[in-house]
């Protein structure tokens, strides 16, 4: 067994662990401490694939921005100490059966499945390629989805301002609209 | 045991997908819910990049397509965070089964 | 002569004319555009009667075709044979009458008037068609504004009745849309049409008329009250405001009469002789069973709603005979219940507007206090149990006749069933002209009450009028409707 | 020739009245209404006399016998090429005498009328209903379609529960208009469905093709072709005209109605149900009379019996009633039956002394018939009561009244030399040459009518000693006096009338001759009978009572008519109403509404259910979704991609 394995097989008993406690966990503090470590061992996987640029994508804007992004709005709206309420047994139970048949069936079909590997290692790409091919308008290039993802975020962004604004004119509305309804 | 490839890799996301499914069914918190749909994201992008890997090694769009989830996980994550917000500022509550106006 | 479209776009005119203008204008100009549209109706019929007597002697006079759908090869096809010309004069005289009594309606008026016009361009539309996907839309145009006049303008149990009348009707509607598509379906891909005079001269295979006819037969059956789909007439008779009662029977009712005739019956002659027996003895138990049934009403609306089952039973034995009498009788039946109905029903809802109400013991000796409508009543009533000078008896008569023209035993017993039903009509009827109309003054406060006014006056005048000229001279309408009928019986012979 | 107008003005000169006098609302109509009325009616009974005179001595004759003449014809309505209603005007010897009554009757119940009925609010009503009886009733008889006589039928009909129900605040007279209606409208449809079965054996509706067809000797045979339950089609078809006729003409059973049409007018009863509507079914029997001899002789048969039986039973419950109109109305019914079962027993040709008689009698019941009921008016009209206990001894204070109804009483009791003896003998003597026991029976009803009239007529007009009188009693005006006096002189001469000369079965005139011998036995009779009337009411003291406690169960049960109507009673309120009617409206309630609810209460509890599956929760969305996806996927994989 070689080093890399026994990194693999840490990997991913470090990101299937804490992604089970994560959403396992009652402590709602706790389950995204879990998922903070989880979305690590993913960016530990990218580096053990060799793909350095994502693993640092993954690293800055998963573990670090969605996480504590996730992490402010459990402080926003649960106070602390409280345990998140339980969830039927029944309801456990079959989604966990959901949940195995669907992965069950998924690894069946995978194992059954032979895909055409290249084996040739290359390596992991380099980030100048990257950059090219993302900002190039020839047929291969990613310039178009590139420009709508950018919008789309400036979008995000603005809508998510516009949503959680506390203007008081707004808030009458919702209240209203509640009201309303 | 072998060599990890392209396999155990798989078996990776799979089981990754399927754990934030299992969330995603059990969970009433819609913050816990959001971090589930989070997983499954995830369990794709490892996906993308692992296909990218051993099957087509010289190209790059198991990159981009990456880098593109993760931005638009970002942007969502930033909405389903301020609808949730809202949603506790109105009902003091983030679960699931209270909002529940637009029934019917 | 006039284009033939201008029936149903007339009414449409008119109810733009009445959204446009303020209110205060709307019944004057509802019954203008009436007026015009009578005018127009009769001009259609003197030219008609000219263009026959000069011995144009085409199935349909006044064709024209209008490009419509012409993707599906659905067109506005329109023209117009004696029965439909038949139908069109009751729908003008129904229509004006309707409009006359509602004269002073108070809630909403502009809005009662405009779905009183629609339902009348759907009524023409519905007659002139020549196209089946063109009459299935006029049928659903006469169809949808009669919910909205039970649902708001009614009375009683008005919700559960306009739900129930709704729905029934569009289940029968459905039916029907099956039946048109089926057969728009059967005909070569390339030669597909709606056409009536094409699906007409292709006729069916006789496996599909099986599966198709009783699909359109009883979806028309049950706008005319076909035995067991026959509740909503009760119901939604009561609940209708006066107009929408008189447009209800004298109108609506017809339409399905017609449909029976002109579709089921003319497209798939093979199948009607077939199911002939089924809808005789479905017509028999609508007019003996109807007849029994309204012995017990005591509602005055419910015992006319009852009795239209009874009368339009008749509609249908005489299509289901199968002879060329029965057919012609089918058509004077609609027409006299047509007429007869309607005036029935404007004078309920006079009697009611004075004595707030409808139960047959709580009236009495209204002869004294308003002749008027008193007299009226006595003549709707007396045409219902068929006496003859009124419209009823031709009618009635001709069904007997061609019931008796089938040599084959169970054809005349159920004549002689349907007979039955005229002492059981008289029972009923003089039941309730004797304790409305006759009998002594029982609430003293009937003993003044206002005398008819003269929109009342003139429109049970022309109901009457109409009653008695179809009474006394019945040639008239035969010679109107009896090449029409010839037509449908030489198809039947050939089909 | 006979002249269309002529004839034509005929039922049109009633017709124009009634249109005339029902729209028409001005105060001077309303004045003159009665005047209009009676105008009219005499230019059409003018009119009718000429054209008897004319048919009877210039044009109607040919070759020893009356013809047949139609002297127009329109076509009404067609429903096959052969079968259709025609409008036309027949004359022949019934039509032109019937003609001749109902017009001469009309006149004479107008004219007294107008004093009878002066200062009621419905003056032009009741003369327009009038007009539009004498009209129907005239076309009725003049008809050459079966159809067509049907149509007026129903008109005569309809005429009829008008004027019963004039009165139409009084609850027992809308009671009786509806009684009359709805039981002749009952046997009509006997009549329809004959007439239905007579138009298809005959392929025709005209009189003249039915009796062409069926009416001699040689049509037996083609008849008998089709039969069901051993009884030929085309005698089926002529009992239910017969059940058309019998309801019309009041025979039993079916005359429950005319004892309760006497709460119409009195002149109304004068007109339509003691002379003219009430013989519209003896009419009818006549009209067909070769069909029913020739081709349905058991049918004639059973005719004589129903005749004679409602007669009998009408003179015993006449002896009994005390209600002065109700008497009269059972003597009407008792002497229609005379009539129908003269029709029954007659002959054909040189045989058809029968026929003759029935349309004689039919001919002087007319006149002593209308008499009484207008003699009665009169007296009601003084008396302000039906009931003859009421009465008594008005000989003193209504002279005249007095001595017309006497007349008329001597008329129908058969007392030689009236005009009833005349007719009377005639239809014994075609009994007994015929039908013995049918004889036997009419001798014995001859004698109750004499005792029943003349019952009334003690009561009535002797009597005194029961109750006092005040003296301002008077006659009539001159407006009622004068057709008194014309019926009454028409009840003593017109007897005399060689009446087999111008009616017979054929129209070839039969020789009548009186049997003086034959004539004794009724004769004596009818003595007799008088004679125990004048015995019993007559007379001081209680001999009335007496003999009705002697006679027990009899009597009650005459008094009580029988409970015929009882037995209808129950027939219509618990048979029809409540054993048909209510279950039917029962079922359509909760049986066929029922359905409809059901199917529309269901498909709202379905959509109640199936809307919780819609539960807005999207974590059960998610499950579904995934198992629905597996369960696809192994769908596919195990089943559809095995191979």
């Amino acid at each position: 067994m070689t080093a890399s394995a026994v990194i693999f097989y840490l990997l991913a008993l470090l990101t299937l662990g804490s992604a089970l406690l994560a959403v396992t966990s009652r402590h709602i503090f706790r389950s995204a401490i879990y998922l903070l470590f989880s979305l690590i061992g993913m960016a530990g996987f990218y580096f053990w694939l060799q793909f350095e640029f994502i693993a640092a994508v993954q690293i800055v804007v998963y573990a670090g921005g969605i996480a504590v992004l996730i992490i402010f709005s459990v402080f926003l709206t649960q106070k602390s100490g409280e345990l998140l309420p339980p969830q039927k047994g029944s309801r456990k139970f079959f989604s966990a059966l959901a949940a195995f048949c669907g992965f069950a069936l998924c690894m069946l079909q995978i194992v059954k499945h032979s895909f055409p590997l290249d084996d040739h290692d290359f390596g992991g790409p380099r980030v100048a390629d990257i950059g090219q091919q993302m900002l190039s308008i020839d047929d291969k290039g990613y310039a178009l989805p590139f420009e709508v993802v950018s919008i789309l975020l400036l979008a995000a962004m603005i809508g998510c301002i516009v949503i959680a604004m506390k203007s008081g004119s707004r808030q009458e509305a919702i209240g209203s609209e509640n009201a309303s309804k | 045991m072998n060599t990890p490839g392209l396999y155990h890799i798989l078996f990776i996301s799979t089981a990754l997908f399927f754990i934030g499914v299992y969330g995603f069914f059990t969970r009433r918190n819609l913050i816990t819910i959001l971090m589930s749909i989070e997983l499954i994201l995830n369990s794709v992008c490892l996906n993308f990049i692992a296909f990218n890997k051993y099957v087509w090694p010289e190209k790059l769009d198991g990159v981009f397509f990456t880098l593109f989830i993760i931005a638009i996980a970002a942007a969502e994550a930033a909405l389903a965070i301020a609808i949730i917000i809202n949603l506790y500022r109105s009902h003091n509550t983030i679960d699931v089964n209270a909002a529940e106006e637009m029934k019917y | 002569m006039l284009p033939l479209w201008l029936l149903p776009a007339l009414p449409v005119i008119t109810a733009l004319l009445v959204i446009l203008l303020p209110a205060k204008h709307t019944k004057f100009v509802s019954l203008a555009g009436t007026i015009l549209q009578m005018m127009a109706v009769a001009l259609l019929t003197v030219s008609f009667a000219e263009q026959r007597r000069e011995g144009n002697s085409s199935l349909f006079l006044f064709d024209e075709k209008i490009e419509w759908f012409s993707s599906w090869n659905a067109s506005l096809h329109f023209g117009v044979d004696g029965i439909s010309v038949a139908m069109i004069l009751l729908t003008s005289l129904v229509v004006t009458a309707g409009i006359l009594v509602s004269w002073n309606i108070e809630k909403q008026g502009k809005e009662f008037f405009i779905l009183l016009l629609l339902l009348a361009s759907g009524a023409y539309g519905f007659f002139i068609s020549l196209d089946l996907f063109t009459l299935f839309c006029f049928l659903e145009i006469a169809v949808i504004p009669k919910f909205m006049l039970i649902g708001i303008w009614g009375s009683g149990n008005k919700n559960y009745s306009a739900n129930k009348l709704a729905l029934m009707l569009m289940a029968g509607s459905a039916l029907i849309l099956v039946g048109i598509l089926f057969m728009y379906y059967q005909m070569p891909i390339g030669k597909r049409s709606f056409d009536f005079v094409t699906i007409l001269s292709n006729p069916l295979p006789l496996q599909s008329q099986l599966i198709l006819f009783p699909l359109v037969f009883v979806g028309f059956g049950i706008f005319t009250a076909i035995f067991p789909f026959h509740t909503w007439v009760p119901d939604g008779h009561s609940s209708a405001p006066t107009a929408g009662s008189m447009f209800l029977a004298g109108i609506s009712m017809k339409l399905g009469g017609y449909g029976c005739l002109r579709v089921a019956t003319t497209l798939m002659p093979e199948a009607a002789q077939h199911y002939s027996i089924v809808i005789v003895i479905l017509a028999a138990i609508a007019i003996v069973y109807g007849a029994f049934a309204t012995m017990m009403q005591t509602d005055l609306k419910y015992i006319n709603a009852y009795s239209s089952i009874s009368h339009c039973g008749f509609v249908l034995l005489g299509i289901g005979m199968l002879t060329k009498s029965g057919i012609n009788g089918a058509v004077f039946q609609m027409v006299s219940h047509g007429l007869m109905t309607a005036l029935f029903f404007a004078v309920i809802g006079m009697m009611y507007a004075r004595t707030h109400t409808r139960k047959v013991s709580e009236m009495g000796g209204l002869l004294k206090t308003i002749p008027f409508i008193s007299a009226a009543m006595f003549i709707a009533g007396l045409c219902s149990l068929g006496l003859p000078g009124l419209s009823g008896f031709p009618a009635e008569m001709t069904v007997f006749m061609g019931g008796w023209e089938r040599p084959e035993t169970i054809y005349r017993v159920v004549t002689v069933l349907a007979c039955m039903s005229i002492v059981i009509t008289a029972v009923y009827i003089l039941r309730a002209i004797g304790s409305t109309v006759m009998g002594p003054v029982k609430n003293r406060e009937f003993e003044e009450l206002p005398k008819a006014m003269w929109n009342e006056k003139l429109a049970a005048v022309i109901l009457i009028a109409g009653i008695v000229i179809m009474g006394v001279l019945p040639f008239v309408l035969y010679k109107l409707v009896n090449p029409a009928t010839q037509e449908i019986i030489k198809q039947m012979a050939t089909g | 020739m006979p002249e269309l107008i002529l004839i034509l003005l005929i039922p049109i000169m009633p017709f124009a009245a009634f249109l005339l006098l029902g729209l028409a609302n001005g105060n001077f109509i309303k004045r003159w209404a009665g005047a209009i009325g009676t105008g009219a009616i005499l230019v059409s009974a003018g009119a009718a006399l000429l054209t008897a005179y004319d048919y009877f001595f210039v044009y109607g004759g040919s070759g020893g016998a009356y013809r047949k003449i139609l002297v127009t014809e329109y076509e009404w309505l067609q429903f096959t090429p052969e079968i259709s209603i025609k409008m036309g005007l027949l004359l022949d010897p019934v039509a032109v005498m019937m003609m001749v009554v109902i017009s001469f009757i009309s006149l004479m119940v107008h004219s007294y009328s107008i004093c009878y009925l002066k200062g009621e609010q419905r003056f032009n009503i009741y003369f327009s209903y009038l007009g539009l009886f004498t009209f129907s009733m005239l076309a009725l008889v003049m008809s050459s379609n079966i159809f067509q006589m049907y149509i007026f039928w129903e008109l005569v009909g309809v005429s009829s529960f008008l004027l019963i129900g004039f009165y139409y605040q009084k609850p027992s007279a809308v009671a009786a208009a509806k009684k009359a209606f709805i039981i002749t409208r009952f046997a009509d449809l006997g009549l329809l469905i004959g007439i239905l079965i007579l138009a298809f054996e005959a392929k025709s509706l005209d009189f003249e093709a039915i009796i062409g067809q069926f009416g001699h000797g040689k049509s037996a045979s083609v008849s008998t072709s089709s039969a069901w339950l051993g009884i030929s089609t085309i005698s089926w078809a002529m009992l239910l005209v017969f059940i058309g006729g019998a309801g019309k003409s009041a025979m039993f059973p079916l005359h429950v109605w005319l004892p309760d049409a006497m709460e119409g007018p009195t002149p109304v009863s004068a007109l339509i149900h003691a002379a003219t509507m009430v013989v519209a079914g003896v009419f009818l029997v006549a009209r067909l009379f070769p069909v029913y001899y020739f081709s349905a002789p058991e049918i004639l048969n059973l005719i004589a019996y129903v005749g004679v039986f409602s007669a009998l039973i009408a003179a015993i419950i006449a002896c009994t009633q005390t209600d002065i109109k109700r008497v009269l109305a059972y003597s009407t019914m008792s002497q229609i039956g005379f009539m129908m079962f003269s029709l029954g027993v007659s002959g054909f040709g040189e045989e058809g002394l029968g026929f003759t008689a029935s349309q004689f009698h039919l001919f002087t019941h007319a006149f002593f018939k209308a008499l009484l009921f207008l003699c009665a008016g009169l007296v009601i009209h003084e008396v302000h009561s039906n009931e003859v206990s009421k009465m008594g001894g008005l000989r003193k204070s209504m002279p005249l009244t007095h001595i017309s109804f006497l007349i008329a009483c001597l008329a129908i009791a058969g007392i030689p030399p009236f005009a009833g003896f005349f007719s009377k003998e005639e239809i014994l003597l075609a009994a007994w040459e015929r039908n013995k026991p049918v004889y036997w029976i009419a001798l014995f009803t001859s004698a109750l009518t004499a005792f029943y009239m003349f019952r009334l007529y003690f009561l009535i007009f002797r009597n005194s000693n029961k109750h006092l009188h005040q003296p301002e009693h008077r006659e009539g005006s001159a407006g009622q006096m004068v057709p008194l006096f014309v019926l009454a002189a028409g009840s003593v001469v017109l007897g005399l009338i060689p009446f087999g000369r111008f009616v017979s079965s054929d129209g070839r005139p039969l020789a009548t001759e009186l049997h003086l011998v034959f004539s004794i036995a009724p004769v004596l009779l009818a003595i007799l009978g008088v004679s125990t009337a004048a015995w019993l009411y007559n007379a001081p003291g209680n001999r009335p009572q007496e003999v009705s406690q002697r006679l027990g169960n009899l009597y009650k049960a005459a008094y009580h008519k029988f409970y015929i109507d009882e037995v209808w009673l129950f027939l219509t309120k618990k048979v029809i109403m409540n054993g048909i009617g209510k279950p039917a409206a029962w079922f359509d309630k909760n049986v066929v509404n029922a359905l409809v609810n059901f199917s529309g209460n269901s498909t709202i509890g379905l959509a109640s259910k199936i809307k919780k599956l819609q539960s807005g929760k999207v974590q059960l969305y998610g499950m579904v979704y995934l198992f629905t996806v597996i369960a696809s996927v192994l769908i596919i994989i195990f089943f559809i991609n095995r191979n």
